[in-house]
């Protein structure tokens, strides 16, 4: 059973990986799960300086998903160089790290500085993140300021680059474009959907920053039609994420055109989920005699 | 020791009076020891609604016999929103998973030092761990009314080391039990004159604010709750303001001491 | 205590409405709750000519949420005024008729032909159907064609005419000020988000429109992030929609700026909901000793 | 006639062997009589996960005695996706929400005409209805091995009315029980000669489709499924498309006369 994928250059032994901002730096997973199982671990979005993130008020559940407004909180690129990767990388997977900035120099800087460094084999550039100030989301929501941001990352590193789409837009398929036309070797579709919840005694918004991110299960008919819609726009592979919870849920996701998935949500809730999703799609393609995942990339039929 | 596990419900006491409830659970694997303070996520195994875990302080542990190869964990709870009250409901049998102990706990009372309990509502959940550690010490307890008051740790519990308060005057005095604290304070000054004084709190944020007023010459540790999605420090969702930063309620805490947290508002 | 609410000049005696396409043509509901006791009854979306929509495989369920792709199936405007508007208008509440054209002329002939019906009370213009074709979803998407459509519509009708938005948009505010700028008296804030689901088994989408709406408490936080946008965006009053379940949700959706809720998705799992809903609303006044209901309208404190 | 109520579960019975369960109503209000055919809607009050009310046949009524005076609903089920697993494990007590009677039933036997009934698996629970009413009449029924056989309702019946086939043959005869009809109706052909041939059947859709193939001389009506979201014809999820446009199950069903409908694929 062929279960290897690759993501723009980058080869994974398996198509499962962890979705940023929810599996910490990677190490901190070690305890609950065989890290070596897993196809790739992307680590929590790091900036060039650590970021204290936002003011309490930071996570709220919602039907069948979670509102976060963490606010892209980290410990800076050097610190994560120097204490976090040297043990990260003893372990057999791929190692993805998410990375922004707040302008299109700092963009740059941030993808050099990781490059830069031994053991990471891949950049995820976040530039849809629902939790920053206006300017900021036009990152990933202005298909021009898209490209732009994307080509100053593509200049300063020679790894390959996954950036992250907002489902916060009209068109997906316009944005895969632009972060393909920027340079982009593959995208990762999606991140969270903006959204909001208030207390209704307080009359206060539950999150500090008012809105936030939804993710978990409740998103995932978006997000699958999302991938479907990128991965049909452009030719470069697909990550797909947002609410799979179980290996029928990745299937899913691959038959709708994604070339390996992210798990985030579920992590929270079944630290050992990653795991437990490769083997569900194991038996899947057993199951099914499937010899090689490759096969049901895109294989929904019409 | 491994900190995530399934387990499965083996008695799910209902009061008849409160919305308080005792969930018994049976752990398929066995478990580290925990420290009073800290703290297990309990959640229905593939449940979606609530799709998180819930935090719940560990009331008591019951070590493994015939049956539960592996102990039994004890939790008492006060259904207070959508996911306690569905937890409820669930029946005997029903399989959970569990994260846990997770959290730093109380710190260790040392030798020469003088401890006293405050727990405030559903708080005496997060004490009776303490209350097993150091028996007979001061306890400090405070309801609304009588219904409110779980009593079925503090049954033998000596009667003079035992200061109940409830709003209503249902049960003890009437009034706040910070109030009575504070007259137990004056009153038996003395008693602690040996060694430094520490008091351990859980109760409602209003609590550890009052607290926070009255200038107690203590060491006041408390325990804070905080809405949280992972429970093991790496969702960077239970943040909480202290002088020193933010620091992770789930990870850094629950318990903090009082004068290193920022109340606000 | 004052329930009473004005959308744009449309007087409602309390604020619950209900969502198009959820409850029929409003008559179908008289078994199960007291039609007087609803602020407004929407009908399920018209045209001009009848329309059978979309084929098998039009609703699904997904986590705390559902996919329909109905495909906008109705008796067409004439069969509504002759067979459903007599029985329907006996009821001491308002009605709503929802409609939609396949042109920019078809809209403007259906506010027409709507409008000179008697016990019509308003038009909810609908843009935002996700189970239309590429070329139709820009009147939703588009805010020039947007303004030109509505602007169409006025021109046809003098009864209070409501543009439902579409979230499917990068920018809610935008499409907001363009449905007010072509001449809309309020907005409906959401249709539903576009989502799909396959079977993994035949591999075929769950949908034979391939992709279908999101509704349901899933997409709750989102839609109230919508409202709350919307809302601010523009003066004139607006109805807020999306996974409302209960008196609670409703009070959210009010707090975030919306003068009226709808119910959509919950009439299906509890065919009273409207008036429980109602009743919710009136429990939380009396509770927080709330006497005009109006004053909970953009409550929220940040 | 109330058709939306709420009800509470006074039993919830599993098989052993199989995936099939009984579960039994109590409702809080009166209702109107179900014909054959007619379903409800039957979902977890307040639950959001399964969010949409899942349609059952009613597999019998049991009349009002002393601690039920609505009477109270058998539903036979098997458990298969999310929802009948979740169903599935609720305890008795728990609080549902139900609409119905629902849809149209089987259209009413005449006198002078021969009535069969074919059941393949869970399709059984919706020919309970008929069986009371037309005690006697030959009855099919197929399954794909023992264990899922569902025998309740079926032990007082006449064995040589009863003609019972099984995939594996762990039952009955091996093979189909669309071959047993077909010999059936080869040799018994007589008995329908007074009158027409009516044939109810409830299956799954490949069935129907090889019943279709059969060129029956027969009125056959057949008891549809489609994923449903409001079970009383106003969402127009349920279509099926008929030779006179599309139809809703729910509401134009789910008995159509199988000439009427369109099996595709
Ligand atoms: C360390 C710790 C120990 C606790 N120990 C106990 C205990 O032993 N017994 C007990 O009854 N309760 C305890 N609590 C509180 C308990 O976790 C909450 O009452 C529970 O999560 C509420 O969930 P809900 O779905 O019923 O409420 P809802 O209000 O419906 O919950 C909505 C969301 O808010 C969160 N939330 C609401 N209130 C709290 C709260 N007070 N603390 C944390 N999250 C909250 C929920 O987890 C959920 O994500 C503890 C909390 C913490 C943090
Ligand atoms: C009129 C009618 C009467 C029925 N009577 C019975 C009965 O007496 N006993 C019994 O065991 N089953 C019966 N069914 C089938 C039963 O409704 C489905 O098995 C059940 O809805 C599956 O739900 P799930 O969540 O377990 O499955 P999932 O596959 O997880 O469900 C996903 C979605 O698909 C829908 N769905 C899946 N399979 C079916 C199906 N076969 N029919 C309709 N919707 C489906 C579900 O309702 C849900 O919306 C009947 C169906 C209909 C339409
Ligand atoms: C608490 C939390 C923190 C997150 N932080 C980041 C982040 O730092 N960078 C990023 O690109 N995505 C971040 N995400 C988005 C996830 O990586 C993922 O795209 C999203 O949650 C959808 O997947 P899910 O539904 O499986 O969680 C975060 C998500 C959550 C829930
Ligand atoms: C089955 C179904 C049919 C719908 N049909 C229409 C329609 O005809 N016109 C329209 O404007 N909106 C239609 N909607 C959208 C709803 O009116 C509402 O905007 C949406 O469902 C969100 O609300 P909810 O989550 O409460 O259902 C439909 C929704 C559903 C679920
Ligand atoms: S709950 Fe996730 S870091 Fe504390
Ligand atoms: S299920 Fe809604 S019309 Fe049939």
């Amino acid at each position: 059973m062929n279960l290897s994928v690759d993501i723009g250059g980058l080869r994974l032994k398996n198509p499962v990986v962890t979705a940023s901002g929810t599996f910490a730096y990677g190490v901190e997973y070690a305890e609950f799960l065989d890290l070596n199982q897993i196809g790739a671990i992307t680590v929590k979005g790091l900036s060039t300086r650590p970021s204290k993130g936002n003011r309490p008020g930071r996570v709220w559940e919602t039907p069948c998903g979670m509102l976060n407004a963490i606010g892209l909180q980290n410990i800076g690129i050097d610190a994560f160089i120097k204490d976090k990767l040297p043990e990260l990388k003893k372990y057999d997977t791929k190692i993805i790290a998410n990375f922004y900035g707040d302008t299109i120099e700092e963009y740059a800087e941030a993808a050099a500085a990781l490059s830069a460094a031994d053991g990471i084999h891949a950049l995820e550039m976040n530039i849809s993140c629902p939790n920053k100030q206006a300017g900021w989301l036009a990152f990933g929501t202005d298909p021009a300021l898209t490209q732009k941001v994307v080509a100053a990352a593509r200049g300063a590193t020679k790894l390959p680059l996954i950036v992250k789409l907002s489902p916060n837009v009209t068109s997906i398929a316009d944005m895969a474009r632009a972060a393909v036309d920027g340079g982009a070797d593959a995208l990762s579709v999606v991140n969270t959907i903006t959204g909001m919840a208030i207390d209704i005694e307080s009359r206060r918004p539950r999150l500090s920053n008012i809105v936030g991110g939804l993710s978990g299960p409740a998103i995932r008919p978006i997000a699958l039609r999302m991938v479907y819609e990128a991965a049909r726009a452009v030719k470069v592979p697909v990550i797909g994420m947002g609410g799979i919870m179980t290996g029928a849920d990745a299937i899913e996701f691959m038959l709708a055109g994604a070339s390996a998935i992210a798990v985030g949500t579920v992590n929270f809730v079944n630290p050992a989920a990653a795991v437990e999703i490769l083997e569900g799609i194991k038996q899947y393609m057993a199951g099914h005699s499937i010899d090689d995942i490759n096969s049901l990339v895109g294989g929904m039929i019409c | 020791m491994n900190r995530f596990f399934s387990a499965d419900i083996i008695r799910n006491f209902q009061s008849q009076e409160s919305r308080n409830f005792i969930l018994e659970v049976r752990p398929h694997a066995a478990l580290g020891s925990a420290l009073p303070g800290q703290f297990f996520m309990l959640k229905q195994a593939g449940a979606v609604d609530p799709l998180l875990m819930r935090p719940f302080s560990l009331a008591d542990f019951i070590p493994p016999n015939e049956n539960n190869p592996n102990g039994s964990l004890m939790f008492v709870i006060h259904a207070i929103g959508r996911g306690t009250n569905i937890l409820r409901r669930l029946p005997k049998g029903t399989l959970l998973t569990v994260i846990g102990p997770v959290g730093a706990g109380f710190p260790p009372v040392s030798e020469g030092e003088t401890l006293i309990i405050v727990a405030g509502g559903i708080g005496i959940a997060s004490v009776f761990g303490l209350i097993f550690k150091y028996p007979g010490v001061p306890l400090f307890y405070g309801v609304r009314t009588k219904e409110l008051m779980i009593d079925s740790g503090l049954l033998n519990y000596p009667q003079d080391k035992l200061h109940i308060a409830s709003d209503d005057g249902s049960v003890g005095d009437e009034g706040s039990v910070l109030d009575l604290l504070e007259r137990y304070l004056e009153r038996d000054g003395a008693i602690h004159s040996g060694g430094r004084l520490k008091i351990y709190a859980c109760g409602p944020h209003s609590m550890y604010k009052a607290m926070a007023k009255m200038a107690l010459d203590a060491d006041v540790y408390v325990s804070l709750e905080t809405p949280m999605a992972c429970g093991v420090g790496t969702c960077l969702g239970c943040a909480v303001e202290t002088v020193g930063g933010l620091q992770m309620v789930c990870k850094d805490g629950p318990v903090f001491n009082l004068k290193d947290i920022l109340l606000d508002g």
